[in-house]
């Protein structure tokens, strides 16, 4: 057999698997495992070589492939084949193979459409077209990928290291936090218990006592307690 | 109205994305839908008709100018820049990504047997893809989904165009 | 050249600036200039009669594609109603209020190295971000935190929705 392959030529084992499948003209409800294997391991050993980063991607699919063999050489037994649905060991494989197959023919149908800007054009400009086009400020368009993507720029410029773990409870807290202060500015004061009201599950119960104490580190509120009766009443801090 | 035709297509000219009939209808409020509708075909037949360098193709939900195809050697060469391809990983994970949507990104890895990172990320900044919500299970792993921008980049009038997966069908038989 | 007057209104149309004949007979090379003007001439006359929605003007030294001046009010009404985009500046600063809120506009500052007061006016105005309170120290400075419309903008559930940082770098190859 010879090696001559482009080593971007594979998109992942599964491609290479698939290749070696054509490339033997084997039928894919039927493979040879013994002798795909070998030719599988030997191209690995290749791509190993070559050093590439991704042969670690290969690997699995290896040991998968050598499972599969050695599940094959051993006798079947009588009663578990049909009762137990103990059936083909290539099966599962066989699966995964056909499904990779119908999406890289989706991925290549794909292409062969009319691509914008290859095979068609939108007008180019759109400069002066019409004069005097007011912006509405209330729509926006945006992603959230671009968010995090702004927020990956921020931190490379800033090299800011309190940035780089966000934490997701510190964030739920902060709805929590907006929540509080929408209610505290409607209602001058409101008792803890008050607030503790409006939180239905046991989370929410917590997020609302963590939000108080954030907001009273903050100083964005204040919190008393009647000496007689042990109420505790929270105020905003500040009066807007 | 008078002269309807020629403000659809003037519309539809200024638009910098594909026009649908209701925007249209928003904007020429006292003519009827039908009207709308008529004039609109009337001049989809005819750039489709006459030898011309564009037409009005029917793309991502609404109704965009396009250049005809077989003026494009000449349009790449103007343009000069080679317009940035996708490569084949990149191109297999997107089709997973238009066919299995909503999909996580486990499941992508699972279909390709490679770890899909790169080519999500990729697909991502090219607004080809976007994070529609995380699904709520432990993790609240993201759930990714093609965009508006896939659609109008593959011509594709919505996703039931996009091509049936034949041989997926037999596979579930 | 068979359907020279097609690709010469191809290539205007696709043209980021006003395109010029010595631009057009570079692409087009084997064709004599005279047939371009012809052809060219040709085209403007036609848009100009036509009672269409757009027509060629010459501008800058170029042909130019420019709709008709008597359906403007109809494309500024279309316009009007046009989402816009955030710039960059504008986009890091609600992501580190996003992710930092409840914020002061002191530590937004010094997260960006800049001053962010311009950016946060814009947020304001858009009503991507809110004044969630004061904090009761000297100058009694204004805490930021983002708003409902922000969920709904990024199609957001609550905030634990936001993808994180790691997530992030999960998908770099």
């Amino acid at each position: 057999m010879d090696y001559e392959f482009k080593l971007d030529q594979f998109e992942g084992p599964l491609d290479l698997l698939l290749f070696l499948i054509r490339k033997n003209k084997i039928d894919i409800y039927d493979i040879p495992i013994a002798l795909i294997t070998e030719q599988y391991l030997k191209y690995l050993e290749i791509i190993r070589s070559l050093n590439l980063d991704e042969a670690g991607e290969y690997l699995v699919l290896a040991s998968t492939l050598i499972h599969i063999k050695s599940r094959m050489l051993l006798p079947v037994p009588e009663e578990a084949e049909t009762e137990e649905g103990e059936g083909d060991p290539r099966e599962e494989l066989v699966r995964q193979l056909l499904e990779y197959q119908v999406f890289k023919e989706a991925a290549s149908a794909l292409e062969t459409r009319p691509v914008l800007e290859r095979d068609v054009f939108r007008r180019g400009s759109h400069e002066g077209d019409v004069e005097g086009t007011p912006e509405d400020e209330a729509l926006v368009e945006a992603g959230i990928f671009d968010l995090v993507a702004a927020l990956e720029r921020v931190i490379a410029a800033s090299g800011s290291r309190e940035l780089l773990e966000i934490d997701l409870e510190k964030i739920s807290l902060a709805d929590r936090i907006n929540e509080i202060m929408e209610i505290l500015a409607k209602n001058k004061s409101l008792t803890f218990h008050e607030l503790l009201g409006e939180a239905s599950s046991k989370r929410q119960i917590i997020y609302t006592f963590l939000a108080v104490l954030d907001l009273v580190k903050l100083r964005m509120v204040r919190a008393f307690q009647n000496e007689s009766s042990g109420i505790i009443r929270i105020f905003l801090a500040v009066e807007e | 109205m008078e002269g309807l035709k020629a403000v659809v297509e003037a519309l539809i000219f200024a638009s910098e994305s594909p026009l649908n009939v209701d925007k249209m209808a928003d904007v020429l409020e006292d003519v009827d839908r039908k009207d709308i509708r008529d004039v609109l075909s009337q001049l989809v037949e005819e750039y489709r008709r006459e030898t011309r360098g564009f037409w009005i193709v029917e793309v991502a939900g609404g109704y965009h100018f396009r250049t005809k195809n077989e003026w494009s050697p000449w349009i790449k060469k103007m343009k000069r820049g080679k317009p940035s391809t996708l490569t084949p990983a990149v191109m297999e994970t997107l089709a997973v990504i238009a066919y299995r949507q909503p999909v996580l990104k486990a499941e992508i890895d699972k279909v390709r047997g490679v770890d899909t990172g790169g080519a999500i990320k990729k697909l991502l900044e090219k607004k080809l893809v976007r994070i529609v919500g995380r699904k709520d299970v432990p993790g609240k792993p993201i759930i990714y989904g093609t965009t508006q921008r896939f659609l109008e980049v593959f011509n594709l009038r919505d996703l039931s165009e996009l091509p049936t997966l034949r041989e997926l069908k037999e596979l579930q038989e």
